[in-house]
């Protein structure tokens, strides 16, 4: 039996126990609506050992990976990232990387952010 | 040049300037020179010498004999003034009960560099411009001077005369020289090779204490190491480990005092290159602090009584080179 | 240079009174900890640190020495970190000149509200001294070559 | 022979959990020296003291050693025991097995070794401790206070009442400070003027008060009970003595477009000024960087209206000299800027306010002369959205502060309060994070705004603001309604952080006093010296030590004057006697430890020494002054000869505990 909590804690490098339930990160989403759960429900769920039901939210993709809850987050939580570490457990449980490595260069621009990039690989292409 | 040194000693103790004369005379052999203390005109003319041998620095020697009755004259070479200056900076000569007379110097020689260069059985020596005409057993022999220098004198500093109330010969300037090439080449080395050179040079010391008592900055009136109350006393080294701290502590106790005179590395009977410790600190100070010259002037502070609030940190001496 | 596995160096951290002994106090109080090879010594000032008094350390056995003192600028005595910074650069350049690892010295700014970074210090500084080995250099330099 | 006694604190379990302080004294009690061993609950005891003293008088005990909590901590008071108990208070050293060993080990046979270890260290040190005595200084009756608001104004008054003389130094024109800015006070909504100024005008006229305003401190010299302090009194060109303050050259003055500080900017001032129609002094000043006459030369107009003949362009910056007995920091906060918070859009529109700019708007002696009027356009607001925690609890430093500003849940209810109750038409929104409202009547206060006043709160945060057609479009959260919010407001008002004024910084550098990361000050011990500097005779007044109300700020105000007074009323200090001595035998009096010396306590005499053969030497050798100086020990390691020793941590003191370390 995994612990994805502290799976999702590691792979995003983020102490969800920072937060302090602010809620600045969902005040500040442009994706809120379309979100069956919001940004400071992610890091509590994670922090609360939720991730379950979090990996099972459809949620999980309709974050954009904007970055505005981890630029306005007082205490520097980073929600966008737990969300990511969320798709990578998911991508991990199910065992095996949707795309093969070779094909993804093509699909690189080098101004995007790292994770907008490695998430939308993930987002668009979960169905394999 | 010797002729005029003797004649200005004599003449001083004649016409009254002064009643004692610090000079050199010849001990042992001719080029074993030593510092002494004249009293008479006869004397000077009978004993006293100013050879290409004329190493020894007469700064420190004032310490005490300044502070006896009557007037002293001293004779120093370009860098004993600047020991001269260092010393009065630290209130250590009374420098009214001295007539301090600037001998223009054309560089030191060294026996051993001459030995070095296969002349043997040497009787005397005689400087002429550039060249250096010796006397020996199997006649006389002329070398360049500058072959035959001594290794400070390799890297003189300056020419320049400081704080005299007489000068023989002209008075000369700063010189930019290499003085610092070896301290570099050590520098450039891994630390292994540095520690395997200086195991090499220290594990030679016979702590005989020469480089302390000729040092002009080495001169407190109890030396730390002689001192039963330090907590460090050692007069002779119990351990091998107090050799290399008797060795630190000196170069740190002279930091931003030693005018780079060369004299611990003169006396030295095991030819220890010691000179290079002190030259390894003026370097990093004239590097992290900005240059400085021990006796070079009366007013500027010493790098180690000062500080900016600018001073790298300690980590600074670590940068730069890869950690190994 | 030999790495045992269970050698357990022998640190001294000198620290002024004001800052760094008061920063090692609060890593005490918020029970942050540091391994127990650090011991420390309490001076009034970073600059009562004598050079002897680390060689002396070495001497006896110590295997690293480390001087914690207030952030310069924050001198209880206005100007005491000052010197010490000088006299440590020079004393570490020193040594460094005659081969002595120069990662056995060490100078740090702990001030009393830094007790994390007291801690992480020492732990850092332990961890670096034990990969070192023990000091041997400083005796060693007198030795004759085999 | 010593015969030193050792005693082993338990701490109650905070050390004995993790040492075992039976084995320490046991090991301990081996030690050369050591006639006595023991250990017990808590040394710090009436009955743990009683011990030692009946063991120093029962085993003639000639030094002491306590194996315990920090020195920092109850070196004083066990100094204080063994004196009672005949010995001097020196012969005592202290091995710290609480702070540096229990409590950062786990593992019990190594606490127990280091214990050891520092218990043998302070051992090998207390051999060599000698007798020290104290001596004197005197005490100069007379305090500086840094900062004229109401800390530091409440701080002269205690003082001044006591009879002693004290000085103001205030850097603005007039004393005063934040309070004076601020329209209404919480919980009692009194007006803030109307309690303030009477304090004012008391100061300015209590003839121990000399107050310095339009000044800064340029140099601090000295030490507790013996400063000597310059002041830059500026060039204010107006003569201070000759102003009645009538007004009419502020009136006349051509230069119209100033900003002025005291509106924060919201409306305008003159050239020449008074900040505020109740400052003290209330004397005119000219601001140099805009008066015409003093930058081009042409002008002249308030010489030729002033009819006492007070201007006079050629002032200078006048330079005082003056010695105290003791200094007070008052030097107070400021809010933080808001450039790095875009997402409020403070920069964007002139009706996103911070709190104390709001604090004017609605303040009657205001730019809109007390009615609630938006800055853009002059009309009545009726959408209100209040931001808490604008850069308050940050991690991470560089946009905010790591701590609470503790002061604006409180203001932000009484802002919203004071809106609902002026202008019943308006919608009032407070976006908090946690509301924090300890003190007296606070929580009551904030249950009024919200049950009487119908004050919107909502738990969550303002994400972003976006002025649109005159409008502030607000995105933010409510997570206890689970939504997320977009209102359309009129204002939006940011409740700042605040930060110690910029000029704490240069002034604890002077002071040689310590300050936090933060740049607050830092105090003496957090819970029982709270209004004290560990530097001695320097004392902490208001929120230049920490966020703070206004009560709270006038307790510690009166706290630090309590403090000066005790100071203050002494004739003489008791000196620390660990001072600097030279060894005359050995000095060579080269001067090196007088240039690093910072209190200038060391000088040079000529001393005659007896030379060999019965001679006689005169000799130049270091003398120091043991009132003057404080025991930093610079002039040791700087003294070539090893001549100078540091009383208490001679040199053969440290090294005997590094050689105990080592060994």
């Amino acid at each position: 039996m995994t612990d994805w909590s502290s799976r999702v804690q590691e792979i995003s490098g983020v102490n969800p126990r920072k937060c302090m339930k602010c809620g600045k990160c969902t005040a500040a989403c442009p994706a809120y609506d379309q979100m069956e759960y919001h940004p400071h429900q992610f890091v509590d769920m994670v922090q609360t050992g939720r991730v379950e039901e979090l990996m099972a939210s459809k949620g999980i993709y309709t974050c954009l990976s904007c970055f505005a809850c981890v630029e306005r987050c007082p205490r520097n939580v980073q929600p966008s990232s737990i969300i990511e570490a969320v798709r990578l457990a998911v991508i991990r449980r199910q065992g095996g990387n949707h795309r093969k490595p070779d094909e993804i260069p093509a699909l690189l621009n080098e101004e995007l952010p790292q994770q907008a990039i490695t998430s939308a690989l993930r987002k668009y292409s979960k169905g394999g | 040049m010797q002729r005029s040194v003797i004649e200005t000693a004599a003449s001083l103790l004649e016409t009254g300037v002064c009643t004692r004369v610090l000079g050199w005379k010849t001990g042992e052999f001719f080029y074993d020179v030593t510092p002494a203390v004249f009293t008479s005109a006869e004397e000077v003319r009978k004993d006293m010498v100013f050879t290409p041998f004329c190493g020894a620095n007469l700064s420190k020697y004032l310490i005490a004999e300044s502070r006896k009755e009557g007037k002293i004259a001293v004779f120093l070479k370009p860098c004993d003034t600047f020991s001269f200056v260092q010393l009065q900076k630290e209130h250590r000569i009374c420098r009214e009960n001295v007539y301090a007379v600037g001998v223009q110097c054309p560089g030191m020689s060294d026996p051993d560099a001459l030995k070095a260069l296969g002349l043997k059985g040497l009787t005397g020596c005689v400087q002429e411009g550039d060249t250096l005409r010796v006397d020996t057993l199997y006649g006389e022999k002329a070398v360049p001077l500058a072959d035959a220098l001594s290794l400070r004198c390799r890297g003189c500093k300056s020419k320049r005369l400081h704080d005299c109330d007489a000068i023989i010969g002209t008075q000369g300037k700063d010189l930019q020289t290499s003085r610092f090439a070896q301290v570099e080449a050590l520098e450039a080395m891994t630390a292994e090779e540095r520690f395997a050179f200086w195991r090499k040079e220290l594990s030679k010391c016979i702590r005989c204490n020469a480089c302390r008592n000729v040092c002009p900055a080495c001169s407190c009136e109890t030396c730390v190491f002689d001192n039963p109350d330090s907590g460090v006393q050692n007069k002779a080294a119990a351990s091998s480990f107090e050799e290399n701290l008797f060795h630190i502590i000196r170069a740190f106790h002279v930091a931003g005092r030693c005018t780079d005179c060369g004299e611990c590395t003169r006396v030295c009977p095991q030819h220890i290159p010691l000179h290079l410790l002190n030259r390894k600190l003026i370097k990093d100070m004239n590097t992290l602090y900005g240059v400085y010259q021990a006796g070079a002037d009366f007013e500027t502070k010493p790098p180690m009584l000062a500080f900016t609030l600018e001073d790298p940190e300690a980590s600074i001496i670590t940068q730069g080179r890869n950690g190994q | 240079m030999q790495v045992n596995e269970t050698f357990t160096p022998t640190i001294v951290a000198f620290c002024c009174n004001w800052c760094s002994y008061a920063g090692a106090d609060l890593s005490g109080t918020n029970r942050l900890q540091y391994p127990a090879n650090v011991k420390i010594i309490r001076i009034p000032c970073s600059c009562r640190l004598n050079p002897m008094f680390i060689l002396r350390a070495f001497q006896r056995g110590a295997d690293g020495v480390i001087l914690c003192g207030c952030h310069p600028g924050d001198c209880h005595y206005t100007t005491g970190n000052y010197y010490a910074r000088r006299r440590m650069t020079l004393l570490f350049s020193l040594l460094d000149f005659l081969g002595i690892e120069r990662e056995r010295t060490r100078v740090e700014w702990v001030s009393a509200a830094e007790g994390a970074k007291f801690a992480a210090t020492m732990n850092d500084f332990t961890e670096t001294i034990t990969r070192l080995g023990p000091n041997r250099r400083l005796e060693d330099l007198r030795c004759k070559e085999v | 022979m010593q015969r030193i006694g050792v005693f082993v604190c338990w701490c109650g379990s905070n050390i004995a959990a993790t040492v075992d302080v039976e084995k320490v004294a046991r090991v301990l009690s081996q030690e050369p020296g050591v006639v006595y061993s023991t250990d017990y609950q808590y040394m710090c005891s009436q009955a743990g003291q009683e011990m030692i003293q009946e063991a120093i008088r029962e085993h003639r005990l000639t030094g002491v050693v306590i194996c315990s909590c920090s020195p920092r901590m109850h070196e004083a008071t066990f100094r204080k025991t063994v004196e009672k108990a005949g010995l001097n208070p020196y012969l005592l050293e202290i091995a710290n097995i609480r702070e540096h060993c229990s409590w950062i080990h786990k593992d019990k046979l190594t606490a127990t070794e280091k214990a050891v270890i520092l218990g043998r260290a302070a051992i090998a040190k207390v051999q060599l401790n000698a007798p020290l005595t104290a001596g004197k200084s005197p005490v100069t009756k007379r305090a500086l206070v840094i900062g004229g608001g109401i800390a530091g104004i409440q701080t002269a008054l205690d003082i001044a009442e006591a009879g002693f003389p004290v000085d103001i130094v205030e850097k603005k024109p007039t004393i005063g400070g934040k309070m004076t800015q601020i329209d209404k006070t919480f919980p009692t909504l009194d007006c803030a003027a109307c309690i303030l100024t009477p304090k004012m005008v008391d100061a300015a006229q209590n003839e121990n008060i000399d107050i310095l305003s339009y000044a800064q401190v340029e140099k601090i010299q000295g030490f507790v009970g013996n400063f000597t302090v310059t002041i830059r009194k500026k060039a204010r060109y107006v003569d201070e003595n000759k102003c009645t303050g009538c007004g009419l050259c502020t009136e006349k003055c051509p230069q119209k477009k100033i900003p002025n500080e005291f509106n924060l900017g919201l409306d305008n001032r003159r050239a020449i000024y008074i900040p505020f129609a109740q400052a003290v002094p209330k004397v005119a000043t000219i601001d140099p960087n805009h008066c015409a006459m003093l930058q081009k030369g042409k002008c002249g107009v308030c010489a030729k209206v002033c009819t006492a003949g007070a201007i006079d362009y050629k002032q200078q910056d006048q330079l005082i000299t003056r010695e105290y007995g003791a200094i007070v920091a008052a030097t107070g906060f400021e809010p933080i800027s808001m450039d790095k918070f875009d997402e409020f859009a403070y920069s964007q529109s002139p009706d996103v306010v911070t709190s104390l700019e709001f604090e004017r708007l609605m303040n009657a002696a205001g730019p809109t002369g007390g009615t609630l009027l938006r800055p853009s356009d002059g009309t009545h607001p009726h959408t209100l959205v209040f931001v808490q925690c604008v850069g308050s609890r940050c991690d991470g430093g560089e946009k905010g502060k790591s701590y609470c500003s503790k002061i604006c849940c409180m203001y932000t209810a009484k802002h919203a309060m004071l809106t609902r109750e002026k202008y019943p038409d308006t919608e009032v929104y407070v976006f908090y994070i946690d509301v924090r409202t300890p003190g007296k009547s606070f929580d009551e206060f904030y249950r009024r705004a919200v049950e009487e006043y119908g004050v919107h709160y909502i738990k969550g945060m303002v994400g972003k603001v976006t002025p649109q057609d005159g409008k502030l479009k607000v995105q933010a959260s409510d997570l206890l309604g689970g939504r997320q919010l977009h209102i359309d407001a009129d204002m939006v008002i940011l409740a700042a952080a605040i930060e110690p004024d910029k000029s704490a910084r240069p002034l604890a550098t002077m002071l040689t006093a310590s300050m936090d990361t933060n740049d607050f000050f830092t105090e003496a011990h957090p819970k029982l010296r709270p209004v004290e500097s560990p530097t001695a005779g320097v004392f902490l007044s208001g929120a230049c030590q920490g966020p703070k109300d206004i009560p709270e700020t006038v307790a510690q105000a009166s706290a630090a004057a309590a403090k000066v007074i005790g100071l203050l009323v002494k004739d003489s200090l008791t000196c620390n006697p660990c001072t600097a001595q030279p060894d005359e035998l050995m000095c060579n009096g080269c001067s090196s430890c007088e240039k690093v010396c910072p209190y200038g306590a060391i000088t040079y005499a000529d001393k005659p020494f007896r030379g060999p053969n019965r001679t006689t030497r005169i000799r130049r050798v270091a003398q120091v002054n043991p009132a003057v100086c404080q025991g930093c020990g610079a002039c040791t390691v700087a003294c070539p000869s090893g001549a100078m020793d540091l009383l208490g941590f001679s040199n053969k003191q440290i090294m005997a505990e590094v050689d105990a370390i080592c060994r």
